[in-house]
């Protein structure tokens, strides 16, 4: 019964629920794996993926601000050939991975897309245009409707995977950067990734991390995350996969109302390790208790409303 | 096994200068994996904010009478917010984290080297290593006398050396001057404590002796997962949540 | 001493310290009045005006997100008529009053401005291009760096007293937005406004603003805050009023690092509603506990030491 | 006058399903200043999150005794972590806040109409009614009988009238129908409730009767400052914090 009501399809994805862990916020799997069967999961966002192997940014990098988090990790991660490994340790659980791909220019998406797309387990591709924590290229990808339309269409012409592209909060006009991927093909659009922040250290004047700014994650940036899911659910008619400051069943359940057709959870995993499993499990009752037979019922459901 | 305690506080009293000791009722099926130099991620309340857990050392597991203490010094927020909490709530606590000590089978004489709240992760280290019979000399350094705590604790297991900055208690100056000035003798360390510490230390006896040491970085997800806490070594850049946060002698490459 | 080492000059404002209530926050200090004595404060920013009398928006008008608020007043005011009688009763206070101006067109803020400048106790005007709760005009003269210069500029025109640009955090490039403003003649710029934010009531599927979208405002934004102060203090030479999740002595102190040269309460009033008073009264000692001797020194601090 | 007071909690137990009476140690002096029905801002607890203070009528004031009471129903976060709140801890409380009910001089019988968490404030009033020589008749609305309380308490004011939606105790109906079928006669009205309730007694007796009425909006400042929690009037808006949360009989508009 539940099993059914959680299902969810969409491109590349055919997903148990619609609750999945969200990029660099759950490593390749492995350490919660000790936790828990991840089996259970609709789908693992695993971490950014660049062509070389990246050492990241200096340390500190995490900072704690009001109901939130700083992050500048800078995209370490082993390389793609590293990855690939990773993916086969993957193989063993039965569920899609969404593998987040990054760059500093357009041949270095195109290159790692078009190798990551050929590992097997891989359902889709999620393209991270908008790491606020890269010096270079990565966050102009994701603030220009131009250069990410561009970028879309390149993409969509090495892989044969759906792909998803990952929108930065960051910008004047959310819906239109939404369009511009949608007209470039995306399969499906992945929101948000961190609002740019900073914190100043009073006793040594300097930024609290060592990259200076850092992405904003965790339930302070919940109430943007959906109005900004809100605004995009208007504008495509592309899935959008929705995330941001997501902590339990009743905020995924908002998040479907705004319009997104499955969550992912990041920064809770650290608060809760435990925080996706105990989603899933307690979905179907918030479901039932606000009238909903399946999540596909709920999303986008606030847009169906008459009045104000 | 790595899982959420949910313990009930016993005890959580000062014992030093902003220095408090906690004592928790906690599953002895569950302390039973807690091996020396492991930490706990603690959530400070149920609420938003503060958001994320605090790392903090084991100090001691009581498996028979079932009780984890941790020993935390006042800093910020967190450990306020923890300073508060009274006899009979509830604590939640993640772990054990991290991997610990290892305790050498073949040292004979050990010495057990501690700056201000990295003091705490040596005495179950100590307890384990006095039980096999290995000799354990503690060295414990703080900036002044008030900053020193657990030396009666310490005194058990075998000798105790104090070094402070000020002078008001032991040698004058840092831990690496009192090792000296006693002239001890010993097979391995063990040293938690603040960095400048641990490097001095380590610059000292790497490639000289067997040794480890317990490192400190900001963390999120406590388990290896967000790549927020790493720590650079001749091996590359490795995670103190998960690979630490003890690492050998010479391990780590210092800016 | 201390009162010395808290003084703070800008344009058209000689403060007693730095700390003033943000406009929207404080109305036109009659309430607070009965709690203390508002001589106290260096300036108040009181709500805005526009010509005419506006009712607002339906309620409700706020919703509660984590460490943060929403807020969908819709610059309900007396209008300008009656705000100058306002204005006549906090004459008998020694404090220049920031008058906070909004307006739908920009012959609307011209009008209001120029009228609003004949107020002899008005110091400053603060030109609000930022208010994202109306549903025309407002948003996107804060959002449109033409836009922005343009009406600065026509404000400029019409009155002798220094103008201060009230920026919107909800644009990719805030310091394009501050050098535009700058260029139009602003005499400064206070910053940030709310950034556009939503709740889902799960039991009715409707937004829980009346409104749909709120500004969110509270500690969950600091860091956003204190990431655009820093690179607006970077961009341009006109002096900042920083503010966004300010509730301390500390968080002024970060804000004066970032480069804010006063800043202002808001949110922190309602939790607190002695907040402005306590933190005038900590202030000195935070100053010196981090080694400086008036609020001056720290301005910018961060900006001025070397490396990373 | 408006303060900040830092009471002591000296009770916090459940009266009625998922409602609680919180009795606090105050300032006798600070007391002395509540009207009923007037209401106090409640800090949920020393963290950024919840950040807004809670709006709670004010049940009851004991000058004497130096205790303020408040009953509340747990319906959301601020509202469960308040009644988690031990005995000994100490709550953030700001007021006294909004116009209160005024008591009526020549009123020589008033009726108090209260409907779930409307009920708590109209007991001071009664009771300085009562005191007064007044006749006061009470009645008190909910959905079923779980959710009725304080019938005892407004029992030493005189008579008590109940009515439930599901006939589970008293009249079956709301409290408008309670009120024509026990025939009740008054000079005054005094009524707190959910707004469907407000609107039902005030289509009713506009024009007919004396009577106030007590409304609720969501609140941020709690003192007039922030125009959040307006209410259409004949006279145009008004602060429910301010210039409520009581207005006369025939004030309000409703949509
Ligand atoms: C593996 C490990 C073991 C530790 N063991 C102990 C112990 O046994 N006793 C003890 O007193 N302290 C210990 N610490 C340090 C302790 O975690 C910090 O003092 C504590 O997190 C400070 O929290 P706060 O909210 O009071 O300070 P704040 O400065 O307000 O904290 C803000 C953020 O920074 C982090 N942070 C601040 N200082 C440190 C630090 N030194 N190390 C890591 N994160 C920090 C916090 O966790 C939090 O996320 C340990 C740290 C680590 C990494
Ligand atoms: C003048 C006044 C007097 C009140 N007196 C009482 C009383 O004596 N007893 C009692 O049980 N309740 C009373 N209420 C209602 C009480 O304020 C809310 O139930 C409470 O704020 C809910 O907080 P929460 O965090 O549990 O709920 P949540 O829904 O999580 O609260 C979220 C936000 O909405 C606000 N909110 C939610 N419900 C209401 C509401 N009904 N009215 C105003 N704000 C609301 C909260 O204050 C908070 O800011 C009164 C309200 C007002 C305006
Ligand atoms: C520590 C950390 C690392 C992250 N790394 C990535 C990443 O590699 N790629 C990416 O697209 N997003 C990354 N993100 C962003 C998250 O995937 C997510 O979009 C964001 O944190 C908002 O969700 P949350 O509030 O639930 O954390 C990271 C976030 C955090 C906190
Ligand atoms: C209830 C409320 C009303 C506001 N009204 C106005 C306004 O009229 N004009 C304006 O420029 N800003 C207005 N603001 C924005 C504040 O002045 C301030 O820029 C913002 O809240 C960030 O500061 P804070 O986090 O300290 O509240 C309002 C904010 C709140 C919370
Ligand atoms: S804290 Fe996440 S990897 Fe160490
Ligand atoms: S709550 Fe601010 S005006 Fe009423």
């Amino acid at each position: 019964m539940s099993s059914e009501m959680l299902k969810v399809d969409l491109p590349g994805l055919s997903l148990k629920n619609p609750v999945m862990p969200a990029s660099g916020c759950f490593g390749f799997g492995k350490e919660f794996a000790e936790l828990y069967d991840l089996n259970i999961l609709g789908s693992i966002m695993v971490k950014a993926v660049t062509r070389d192997l990246r050492e990241g940014n200096q340390m500190p990098r995490l900072a704690e601000t009001p109901s939130g988090m700083l992050n500048a990790i800078g995209l370490q991660n082993p390389g793609i050939d590293g990855v690939e490994e990773e993916m086969k340790w993957l193989e063993r659980y039965d569920i899609p991975i969404i593998s987040n791909v990054a760059g500093y220019t357009e041949d270095e998406y195109a290159y790692v897309a078009e190798r990551i797309s050929k590992v097997r387990n891989v359902g889709a591709l999620e393209i991270n245009i908008s790491c606020p924590n890269v010096k270079k290229g990565g966050i102009t990808f994701g603030t220009d409707p131009d250069v990410a339309y561009s970028l879309t269409k390149r993409i969509k012409e090495v892989t044969g995977k759906p792909i998803y592209m990952k929108l930065s909060p960051n910008v004047t006009d959310i819906a239109a950067m939404a369009r511009a991927v949608e007209s470039g093909g995306a399969d499906g659009i992945t929101m948000i990734n961190t609002l740019v922040g900073m914190r100043l250290d009073l006793a040594t004047g300097r930024p609290v991390l060592a990259n200076g700014t850092g992405g904003l994650s965790g339930p302070a940036v919940k109430p943007v995350a959906v109005r900004m899911v809100y605004e995009v659910y208007k504008a495509v008619k592309i899935p959008i996969i929705g995330m941001g400051g997501i902590r339990n069943a009743e905020d995924v359940l908002e998040f479907l109302y705004a319009g997104a057709s499955a969550v992912a959870v990041g920064t809770a995993n650290f608060v809760n390790p435990f925080v996706c499993r105990d989603i899933i499990e307690e979905l179907p009752g918030v479901l039932r208790k606000y009238g909903f037979s399946s999540v596909k019922d709920a999303v986008g459901y606030s847009h169906r409303l008459g009045g104000r | 096994m790595k899982r959420i305690m949910l313990c009930t506080l016993i005890e959580n009293r000062t014992i030093a200068e902003d220095t408090l000791l906690m004592v928790l009722k906690a599953d002895p099926v569950a302390l039973a994996d807690f091996e020396p130099g492991v930490f706990v991620n603690v959530r400070i309340m149920d609420s938003d904010s503060p958001l994320l857990r605090r790392p903090i050392s084991v100090h001691e597991t009581d498996i028979e009478k079932g009780m984890l203490k941790l020993i935390y010094k006042v800093v910020g927020e967190g450990t306020r917010k923890l300073s508060e909490k009274k006899t009979g709530e509830i604590v939640d606590i993640f772990g054990p984290l991290g991997t610990g000590f290892p305790i050498q089978s073949d040292a004979k004489s050990v010495i057990l080297i501690g700056g201000g709240v990295g003091i705490p992760p040596l005495y179950e280290l100590g307890k384990r290593l006095a039980e096999k019979g290995v000799t354990v000399t503690t060295v414990l350094g703080a900036r002044n006398s008030e900053g020193l705590f657990c030396l009666e604790e310490f005194g058990t297991l075998g000798r105790v050396v104090t070094a402070t900055e000020d002078g008001s208690h032991g040698v004058k100056g840092f831990v690496t001057d009192a090792i000296k000035a006693e002239d001890i003798d010993f097979d391995c360390l063990y040293a938690c404590g603040p960095k400048p510490m641990l490097k001095a230390i380590d610059i000292e006896y790497r490639g000289k002796k067997e040794g480890y040491l317990s490192f400190e970085e900001r963390m999120a997800c406590g388990i290896g997962a967000c790549y927020g806490c790493m720590t650079k070594t001749k091996d590359g850049l490795k995670r103190v949540c998960k690979d630490g946060p003890v690492f050998s002698l010479g391990e780590a490459v210092y800016e």
